[in-house]
């Protein structure tokens, strides 16, 4: 089981909130593919409380943990008084952090994201860090009491999958015993999946099942992809070979000439 | 007294933040509240005097990836 | 449900038989998987009918379909032989039909196996025919009268996993109403997932599972893989996109400066 | 009389594929013959006579990928 | 140098002739990348010889040597026919032999392939065959009389480059001492520069220059890819390594703290 | 022509000078490839002005403008001295910016590189920073004053070539006016030539030159790679088709049936 | 007499292939011909008599990949 | 004086920058140095008393990439 803040999670599938067709359908997905946590964020109050409170309604009767964020912010004062807000709003010290360098891009700031890591920690936020496969930002994200780690495999929303396999697995290789979670830039279940296998502990998605045809279906298939790919690393895989090498055995073979 | 809520301008009559929270009828505990800048925790609202101008944020819960 | 030959298949993973550390693993390999069919072949008989013939028993109690192939056979004549055996010894005239050119790729001889496919599709079998993506090939092992095609998509045994995923594309696209096999070259359950999501209908593994540290977990892997790669091809996944593009909404952004 | 069996010389006694079997102690059942390239399917074995120098294949089933 | 039926070419660019925006840029793109050979077609004759009759002058007086081809047939039995025409018309026994088996991918019929080739091979013709990465076919070809091997890396004109470079390592390794010249597929100089770097003779292009925006200067960057892609292959490439190592020696490094 | 810090550079390569058999096989390698720049470093004086003066000599004699590195620094204060000294003993303000995180992946530390390039300008330096393809870091390095960037595409002496072929165009597109050199990672021309079509201004190489069989011919090769790469950049090429296009003209084709 | 040359129905005086390469105006060097789907060489066209509806290819140069 | 030159302990005589480079039989112009941390420019060296336990370093080009 993973466990990161001295909390057992109870899968490796951490799931967004947001662009669903509805509030019914991110309920349906959420209960066809039962992540870990759920993450959400806040805004601006408009009109008497009823901004998406249909969609907080639903969010809060599923009862599953929840992850704030502070997407969006492009400055560590943003994200940590965002953070403090939430954790305010959502009872809980648990935060993504978000700091956006640039919109078209949405590539982690990694300076705004050490300081506004330290100042959160420092505050005893458990900040779950939207990062890079930059090896020494994350020593740094370490030391200012991360405990867990969030790269990208490829930018938010673009669906392209893990774009540097080498990276991924020296980062995994640097760290072997901090929980690495890959957020931002999935787009197939087999995207998943192959981090998992590269030993990757969980997965943080949003676009991919909401922006999915059938959202509910895809959820369900990206948490089956994620149970497989865990289990996939741990039964041991073969290395990729140069030379074919027959399944079947050649000795005994008949001679029909 | 005019404040500048959640970047419009408004003219209020409430005079503390739990007031001005009542006045906009927001549900007290599923907003958090920033004054200019810096957040003003639940139970500091009602010690939060307003002044003229001030820039008000009310956060709700919303969707987030 | 994938129908092949008229039959009704119940999974989407066919399972080899063979380089398991004891039959007993396989058979637990075939029960965490659930295989629709096991691929077998014969071989000579050795000293009174012992050969082989714990993994026999152990293949007749899992009860299920078997389809046995030619394995090792390098010419038409040698193939057709062993399929009119293989046919009376299993009971059955489903046949995975390999011809093999050359030692070293395993590489299938189109020109020996549409040969062979004419011929005992003539007699009455259901061939399966072990081929690469070459669509021309593809074209006469329909007129031969197969209803499935199995191509290859890296060299048998080499685990490499898809090697030319345009040219597998091409061929789904070209026989969209033809069930697809992927046969040889899987190493990794995201391999198989991958091929599912292009709309493959089944895999067929052997050395992957076999040949893993644990291959009664990989077994099950590869199954939720298959799986959970239908569910997603049938769900509409996102295209990729070059532009990052944020989940989270950027309307109703607070402003702290 | 000399026979080629699975590729190996051997000496046999019997005259008829079926009873090679016998003698060979396989279960018939569970072997698949072919003489001189060709399938004998197991209904025509008792019929068929064996003649010095045959080449004989008798196949079992076995573990395939 | 490369030597192809006895005869040892001046460079390892063979270059297509179609599809330019005009004659003149077509035989400025020939004078600016030097190719051993121009590959040509022939069509129906309208109205008094005029046809293509400019282009042809151009041709004439550029005084390459040309390899006429058989685009367009999807019949052995038509181009044989054609190759008998085109020997007569351009005065060469060299025939560019393609049998395409269906349009929308261009993909080489291999069995009429095989059968032209042989028939071809019997009148006297050098056959330079476009084919796949086949090892099998590959080696009917050869007995057929061939003396060369032309594999596409990609579909004609889709520009996307090696798709399969396992397959076209196997190819080389499989045929040490057979000429082998990529045709099809390539789109970027860096693509006709990797495979002369995996050992290949020669590439075959066509749209990848006549389509450019500058078709002269992107034939002169071709001629400069494929010499230096040989010049690379033959100085010995470093092999890609998986841990980073220092290039600047870090003995005798300073100490400042 | 590249024009850095106000210096037009007579070539888009840059040449280490270390790991040569030989000097004299450097000076050679040198003269093959004709470099804009040659990197050096400098490292303690053992024996009375002995050490490797062979190697000094020869680059004197050479005569071409000389980059040195701070290699093998791990933080901003090791690097500013070594940056300070280098510039009075080679006589240039321009200096190659190392600061490396951690040994195994020779990664750039960004933090520690930001730091040494703010102080480095301010004291008059011409910086080339050995950075990531991290935008956001990019931009505080132009903003410390640096006039050129240089992002690795894969760990040093890796040979990879490029591992992310999206981060890299990112990156081209986001600082379409900023010199951008790839450093570090490259073990083929067609990796060099590859990042000169995306449209990167040089390459800086040494391992893959002074560690091939033939350094000379080697160095040759990348010389013509850049060439080619820049000329295919400039001359536009063709974007990957989905499907296949024919070449030759399918109007007017003969009818033999 | 009505041929199909390329493709297209014609009326022509020509009873021989080389007479219609001239009275087509065309390049006797410059074309290669096929009737009714084979080949006729240059130097069999005077001898190559043309028959009704005979299928006429006459093919010359073009660009090629 | 004992001084640490280049990592290494060493008695030397000279008091003063300049001389430790002739005392070593640097060749003057093709070295750099640096005291205790602090690079040391050519032209300071005469000027530059040395201390006991200095830690020198003197530096000269070399291959890099």
């Amino acid at each position: 089981m993973l466990t990161i803040y001295g909390k057992t999670l109870s899968s490796r599938l951490f799931l967004g909130t947001a662009q669903y067709p509805s509030p019914a359908i991110l309920a349906d997905a959420a209960r066809a593919s039962k992540p870990a946590l759920l993450t959400v964020s806040l805004r601006r109050e408009m009109a008497g409380g009823k901004t998406g409170s249909g969609f907080w309604d639903v969010v809060r009767e599923l009862g599953i943990d929840l992850l704030p964020n502070t997407a969006g912010c492009h400055s560590a004062k943003e994200a940590i008084t965002t953070a403090q807000m939430a954790r305010e709003l959502f009872g809980t010290d648990w935060i993504k952090l978000e700091v956006i360098g640039h919109h078209d891009m949405l590539q982690p700031d990694v300076f705004g994201l050490v300081e506004a890591a330290r100042a959160l920690s420092a505050e005893g936020f458990k900040v779950f860090p939207y990062t890079t496969t930059d090896i020494g930002v994350a020593e740094r994200l370490l030391e200012a009491g991360c405990e867990v780690l969030m790269p990208w495999c490829a930018p938010i929303g673009s669906a392209r999958g893990p774009q540097d396999v080498q990276a991924l697995k020296s980062m995994r290789g640097y760290f072997p015993d901090v929980p690495l979670v890959v957020d931002a830039g999935l787009g197939r279940p087999s995207h998943a999946m192959t981090v998992l296998e590269l030993g990757y502990d969980a997965v943080l998605l949003n676009t991919a099942v909401a922006g999915a045809d059938d959202p509910v279906g895809m959820a369900r298939a990206f948490a089956l992809a994620v149970e497989a790919g865990r289990l996939a690393f741990e039964s041991g895989m073969l290395e990729p070979r140069d030379m074919a090498v027959p399944s079947t055995p050649t000795f005994g073979m008949a001679e029909f000439s | 007294m005019k404040l500048i809520i959640n970047g419009c301008e408004a003219q209020v009559s409430a005079t503390r933040l739990d007031a001005l929270i009542r006045e906009l009828d927001h549900q007290d505990q599923w907003v958090a509240t920033a004054v200019n800048g810096k957040m003003v925790p639940r139970d500091r609202r009602v010690a939060h005097a307003l002044k003229e101008g001030d820039r008000i944020e009310i956060l709700s819960p919303m969707q987030g990836g």
